[in-house]
C-alpha cells in the first residue's frame, strides 16, 4: 500500500485531506485530523456577520450567508494565531477585503507568522457587498492583487475562486499570472432560499452561497478547466463527501482536497476518508493520489480536453 | 474536544400527544447534562433532510436517551420512522443547576427539554407548560404530575407573574417571544433566569456559524455559547435580525 | 378557490406550469398537460449532438452534454412545427445560433408562424462550442441580439438566461434594453461528471449542465435579481419539483413556471402540481398565484431587497 | 401517448446466484411485450438515486412484472429493499417475434430479457448463453432448462458461430462488444439479428436525448426507436462515442 503523504505548494502534508475556510473552528473542536488546517477568512476589520438565519438547507446541500464574521486581523493574529500554532499541523491562513491595500496589511502581518504555510486569498465571498467577490470576477483586479500581495510574503500565495463567473479560467489564468503558487476552487455558488410559510427571503443576508454535494459538479468542472489552462496545483473543494470523490476530483485536477459542508454532518469524515483512501487507491491500481492527479486530462490522446476547452 | 459520534439503535417510539417520544438504545456513552443537546440524523442518511437535527434529550443516561420531537418535517420524520440514528453529541452548555428552589417553564416543544431536568434539580420544583391545544399539553405527564398547564390564548407567563418574586431560580424553554417575556418578567423581580434557546444549526459544535444569536450584545454562535444561557446575557440588546 | 389561469407576455394560459426548453418532445409523449409547449432549441443548420454519455446523475440532480441535438430550421419548420401546431396549447419556440444573424433568420421564419404564441432565445446553453452562451455572458451581445430579434417579429420575445456568469442581472437588464418582453431563469449550471470507474470525464462532450433540484437556490437568486433589477415578467424553472416550489419561485418573482429535469422522473408531475396548488394557494391566504408573485421583495419596506441587491 | 406511471407492490426479491429477482404485483395494468422495458424508482425516493433506472421485465402479466436486477448501484439496491416502486411504461419497441426457429443469444445480465422471449416466441427456440463466472449463470435456470452455457474465457459467440448459418432468427442481449459481434456473425451469414441494447437514460420516452446510439448511421433516441433494433440499423457505422 502506497503512501498518503504529500506535498502542496511547498508544505510537507501527512495526507491530502483539508478543511475548506469557514467550515472548521479547530480551536472550538480540533483539527478533526486535517493534514494541514485552514482558518475562516480574516479581514482587516472585525466583522459582526450577518442576521439570522444565516443556513438554510437545500437539496443535497445547503445555502449560508455567515458574511465573513470574523474578529478581525489585530484579534486574530494576537490571540487566535497562538493558539492555532500549537495544533500541530501546518495553517493556512485565508484572507479577504475590500480593497488591495487591505488584503496587503493582512498579507504582510499573517505571512510574517512563523507558524503560516501559506495563504489564501479569498476573493470569492458571496456573503459580502463589495470587496472579495467584486475582485474575484474580474481577471485584471485579480492579476493586480496577487501582484500586490507577492510583494507582501515570501509564503505560497493560493487564490480562491468563485464558480460563479462566465469563465473561471480566465480568472485562475490571472491569479497565476499575477504570482499565485495555487488554487482553491470552489467557492461557493451563489443562491438563495425561501422560507416555505412566510414566502419571504429565509436569510438574514437575502442571497448566500449554495455548499455542499449539489455543487460537486460545479467544482469538477472549475476544477478541470482551471488546471487545463493554469496547470496550478489545486485544492479541490465542494460537495466533497467520501473517498471516492477526492479521486474524483484528482482526477479533475485537484491535488489534495478540503471538506466543508460535509464535515457539518460528520465531524469524524477526515478520518473516514484518510482511512479509506489507501484501499481504494489500490483498487484503482494505483498507490498515491499523485497518480491519478489529472488523469482526466490525458484521455484518448488529448482529444477530450480539447472538445470540452471550446465549451467555455 | 472533537465532538462525539456514534450510530445508536432506537429502541421504541410512541405518540405523545402531537409529540412523538423517540428513545434509542445508549451504549453507555457520554450523555452530558440537561439542557445539552445532540444533532441527529437517520442512518441510512434519509432523502430530502441533508443535514443532522438539534435536539435537546429528554432524559439520558447509560441505558437510554430519550427525545420528544415535533415532527414538523423530513429531518424529524425519518428520526421517528429510523431504524438507527446517528448522534453527535452531547454537545454545548446545558443547565447550571442551582439550589434551592427552581420554576421551571415550558412552551410548546420547548417542553420536551424539562423531564430531565424535574429529575436532576436539587431542591423542589414548580413546573408551568403553556401549549396550544390539549393535544400538545399530553407530554405534561412526562416532566412533572403536579405540572399548571395552561392553554392558549392564556400564556405561561401568567402563572408566572402570579409566583414572582420568588427565592427561585427560572429555567425556561420556549418559542423566542416566550422566551424575551419570562427574561423581562424575571429581570424586572430579580429572579435569576436560565433561558434554553434555539437557533438553525448546521452542525452543532462551532464550525459553521450559522446559529448566531445576539449573546452579550453580539452575534455569537449559540451552539458554543448555550444552548442554555443566563438570560442577562440575551434580553439586553434585542436583536433586530 | 381562485383560478388557475394567467397571462404570461400576452399569452392566455390555463395555469402557470409550463416545460423547460429540451426537456420534453410533445411529439413523442404529448403535451404532459403543459399549459404551454416550449420546443427544443431548434438551430439554423441540423446538429447531431454530443456523443454518449450524454447524461449523469449527480446528488438531486443531473448533468447533461446533449449539445442541442435538433433537426435544424427548415425540417423543424417544415415537419414539427405544423404538427406541435396541432397540439391544442400556444407554441414557445426556443432558438439557438452562433450569430446574430443565425438567430435572426430563425426568428423570423419561426415568428411567422401563426401557431407560435412567443420566441425564446436561447442564449445560455452550456453545451456548444461558441455561440448562445458566449452572447449570454456578454451584456452588449445580448442587448445587440435582441434588438436585431425584435426587428424580425411581432412576437414576444423571452431571453433564456445562464446562471454561470458573473452578474446574471446584468444580462437581463440588458436583455430587457433590447426588447426583451420577459425572461427565462436559468438554464442549467455548468458542470461536469468523472466516471467513477475509469476517473476519465464522463460525458461525451466532456463538460454538461447541470439541472435538478441541487440548482433550485440558485434559480431562485437569479430570478430574484433579475426581477428586481428589470421588472420584467420571467419564467421559473430550475429544480422546481413541487406545488411548493411553484410558490417560492413565485415569491422570488417568477409569474410562471416550467418544469424540466422533474419530467424526466414523473411526466404526471405537470397535472399533479397544478392539482395540487389551488389547495396550496389558499393555504397560504391567496387565490392565484399573481397575488404572491414578487412577494420576496416586498419585506420591511424594501429593506431586504437592498441589503441583498449589494450583494452581486 | 403519455407513458403511464403506477405504483406497484413488491411481492418478492430472490437472489438468483449473483443477480436478483425483483417481482411486482400488477394491478391489471399493461405490461407490453418481450424486449419493452420500465422505468423503475424505489418509493419513498431513495437517497443518492435521483434518476429512475431503466429496467427490461423478464416476465410480466396481468398478476406480476419481474426484473432480473445486476444490483451495482445506489438505485438497484433501492429497488431491491423497497416495498413499493414506481413503474413507468412498458416504454419503447421490444421485440417483433418472427416465425420460424429462434436463436437467442445472451450476454450476463443482457439474459434477464430473455425468460419472456422464450415463452412467447412461437417457434422452437435454441438458448445460448455466456457468463463471466458460474454464480453469474445461475439464472439460466430461468430461462431455458436446454440452454447452452459458457463461461469466459469462452464467449457465447463461438456456439453461436457453430450454429450459423441457420433458418433462424437470432435475439441478442449482452454488452455492447457482445452484441456487435454477433450483429457481425448474423451479417455474414444473412441471418435476420434481433439487437435489444443499452444506452444511459434519464426518462425513457423521448425527453431528455440523453439515450443517444448510432442509428441508422446518426445519434437516435435509443429509448424511441429501441431499445430493440434490427442489428442492420446499429452495425452499419459503428459510432466512436
Ligand atoms: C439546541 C436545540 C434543541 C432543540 N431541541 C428540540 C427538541 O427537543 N424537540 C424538538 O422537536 N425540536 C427541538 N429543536 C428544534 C429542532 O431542531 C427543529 O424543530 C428541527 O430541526 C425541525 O426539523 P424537521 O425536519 O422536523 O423540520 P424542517 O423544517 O423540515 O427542518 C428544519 C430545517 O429546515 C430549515 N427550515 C426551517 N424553517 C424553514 C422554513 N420556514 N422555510 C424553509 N426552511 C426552513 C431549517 O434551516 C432546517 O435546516 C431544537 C433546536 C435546537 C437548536
Ligand atoms: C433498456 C434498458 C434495459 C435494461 N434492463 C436491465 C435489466 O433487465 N437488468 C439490469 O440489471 N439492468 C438493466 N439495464 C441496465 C440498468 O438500467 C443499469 O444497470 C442500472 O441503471 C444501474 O443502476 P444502479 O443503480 O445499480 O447503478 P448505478 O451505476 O449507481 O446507476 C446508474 C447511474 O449511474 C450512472 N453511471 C453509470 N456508470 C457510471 C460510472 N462509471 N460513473 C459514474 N456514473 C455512472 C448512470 O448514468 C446512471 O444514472 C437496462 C438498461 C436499459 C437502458
Ligand atoms: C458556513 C460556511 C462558511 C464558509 N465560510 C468561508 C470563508 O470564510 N471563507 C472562504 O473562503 N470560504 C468559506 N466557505 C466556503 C467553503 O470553504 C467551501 O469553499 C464551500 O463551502 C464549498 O465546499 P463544500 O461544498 O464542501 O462545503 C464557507 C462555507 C460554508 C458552508
Ligand atoms: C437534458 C436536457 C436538455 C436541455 N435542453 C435545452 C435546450 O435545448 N434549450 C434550452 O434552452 N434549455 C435546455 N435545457 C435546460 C432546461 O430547459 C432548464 O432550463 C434546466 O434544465 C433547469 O431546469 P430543471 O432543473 O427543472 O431541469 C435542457 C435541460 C436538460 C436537463
Ligand atoms: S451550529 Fe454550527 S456554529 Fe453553531
Ligand atoms: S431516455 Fe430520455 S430520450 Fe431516451
Amino acid at each position: 500500500m502506497g503512501s498518503l503523504a504529500t506535498r502542496f505548494c511547498g508544505v510537507d502534508l501527512a495526507h491530502p485531506v483539508l478543511n475548506g475556510s469557514g467550515t472548521l473552528d479547530a480551536l472550538a473542536a480540533g483539527t478533526l485530523g486535517v493534514s494541514a488546517f485552514v482558518t475562516k477568512t480574516v479581514t482587516l476589520n472585525p466583522r459582526a456577520g450577518n442576521p439570522p438565519q444565516r443556513i438554510a438547507e437545500t437539496p443535497q446541500g445547503m445555502v449560508n450567508s455567515i458574511g465573513l464574521a470574523n474578529p478581525g486581523l489585530e484579534r486574530f493574529c494576537d490571540e487566535h494565531l497562538p493558539r492555532l500554532a500549537d495544533l500541530g499541523v501546518p495553517l493556512i491562513v485565508s484572507g479577504g477585503g475590500w480593497s488591495r491595500e487591505e488584503y496587503a496589511v493582512a498579507v504582510r502581518r499573517i505571512g510574517a507568522h512563523p507558524a503560516v504555510a501559506a495563504l489564501e486569498l479569498n476573493v470569492s465571498c458571496p456573503n459580502v457587498d463589495t470587496g472579495c467577490i467584486s475582485i474575484g470576477t474580474d481577471p485584471a483586479e485579480t492579476r493586480a492583487l496577487l501582484e500586490r500581495c507577492r510583494a507582501e510574503t515570501e509564503r505560497p500565495l493560493l487564490a480562491k475562486l468563485s464558480p460563479s463567473v462566465a469563465d473561471v479560467s480566465a480568472v485562475a489564468l490571472a491569479a497565476a499570472e499575477g504570482g499565485a503558487a495555487g488554487l482553491v476552487l470552489i467557492n461557493t455558488v451563489r443562491g438563495m432560499a425561501i422560507d416555505r410559510d412566510t414566502l419571504q427571503p429565509l436569510l438574514g443576508g437575502g442571497g448566500g452561497g449554495l455548499s455542499g454535494p449539489a455543487v460537486k459538479p460545479v467544482a469538477l468542472h472549475a476544477i478541470f478547466h482551471c488546471r487545463a489552462v493554469t496547470g496550478l496545483p489545486i485544492v479541490g473543494v465542494g460537495g466533497v463527501a467520501c473517498a471516492q470523490d477526492c479521486l474524483e476530483f484528482a482526477s479533475a485536477g485537484a491535488n489534495v482536497v478540503a471538506l466543508g459542508t460535509a464535515l457539518f454532518r460528520n465531524p469524524g469524515l477526515v478520518e473516514e476518508v484518510v482511512a479509506e483512501l489507501p484501499g481504494l487507491l489500490e483498487r484503482h491500481g494505483v498507490s498515491t493520489l499523485d497518480d491519478v492527479v489529472g488523469r482526466a486530462h490525458h484521455h484518448q490522446g488529448k482529444a477530450l480536453l480539447e472538445v470540452d476547452a471550446n465549451h467555455s | 474536544m472533537p465532538p462525539d459520534r456514534r450510530t445508536l439503535q432506537v429502541a421504541r417510539v410512541e405518540a405523545v400527544g402531537a409529540y412523538t417520544l423517540l428513545v434509542l438504545r445508549n451504549d453507555g456513552g457520554e450523555v452530558g447534562a440537561p439542557g445539552q443537546f445532540f444533532m441527529l440524523q437517520a442512518d441510512p442518511e434519509p432523502h430530502g433532510a441533508y443535514l443532522p437535527r438539534a435536539l435537546s434529550a429528554a432524559w439520558a443516561d447509560a441505558g437510554e436517551i430519550a427525545f420528544l420531537l415535533d415532527v414538523r418535517g423530513d429531518g424529524t420524520a425519518a428520526l421517528v420512522g429510523a431504524a438507527q440514528v446517528s448522534v453527535l453529541g452531547p454537545l454545548g452548555h446545558g443547565f447550571e443547576l442551582h439550589h434551592g428552589p427552581a420554576i421551571l417553564v415550558g412552551g410548546g416543544i420547548g417542553a420536551a427539554i424539562l423531564p430531565w431536568l424535574v429529575r436532576d434539580l436539587p431542591g423542589p420544583v414548580t413546573t408551568l407548560l403553556g401549549f396550544r391545544e390539549q393535544r400538545h399539553a399530553v407530554c405534561a405527564a412526562l416532566i412533572d404530575a403536579d405540572a399548571t398547564v395552561v392553554l392558549e390564548p392564556t400564556y405561561v407567563t401568567e402563572p408566572l407573574a402570579r409566583l414572582l418574586p420568588a427565592d427561585a431560580t427560572v429555567y425556561a424553554c420556549g418559542p423566542d417571544a416566550m422566551l424575551q417575556a419570562v427574561a423581562a418578567l424575571c429581570a424586572e423581580h430579580a429572579v435569576p433566569c436560565l433561558l434554553a434557546m434555539e437557533a438553525a444549526m448546521a452542525c452543532g459544535f462551532g464550525a459553521c456559524y450559522g446559529c448566531a444569536v445576539e449573546i452579550d450584545g453580539e452575534w455569537k454562535r449559540l451552539c458554543i455559547e448555550g444552548p442554555v444561557l443566563e438570560a442577562g446575557r440575551v434580553l439586553a440588546g434585542g436583536h433586530d435580525g
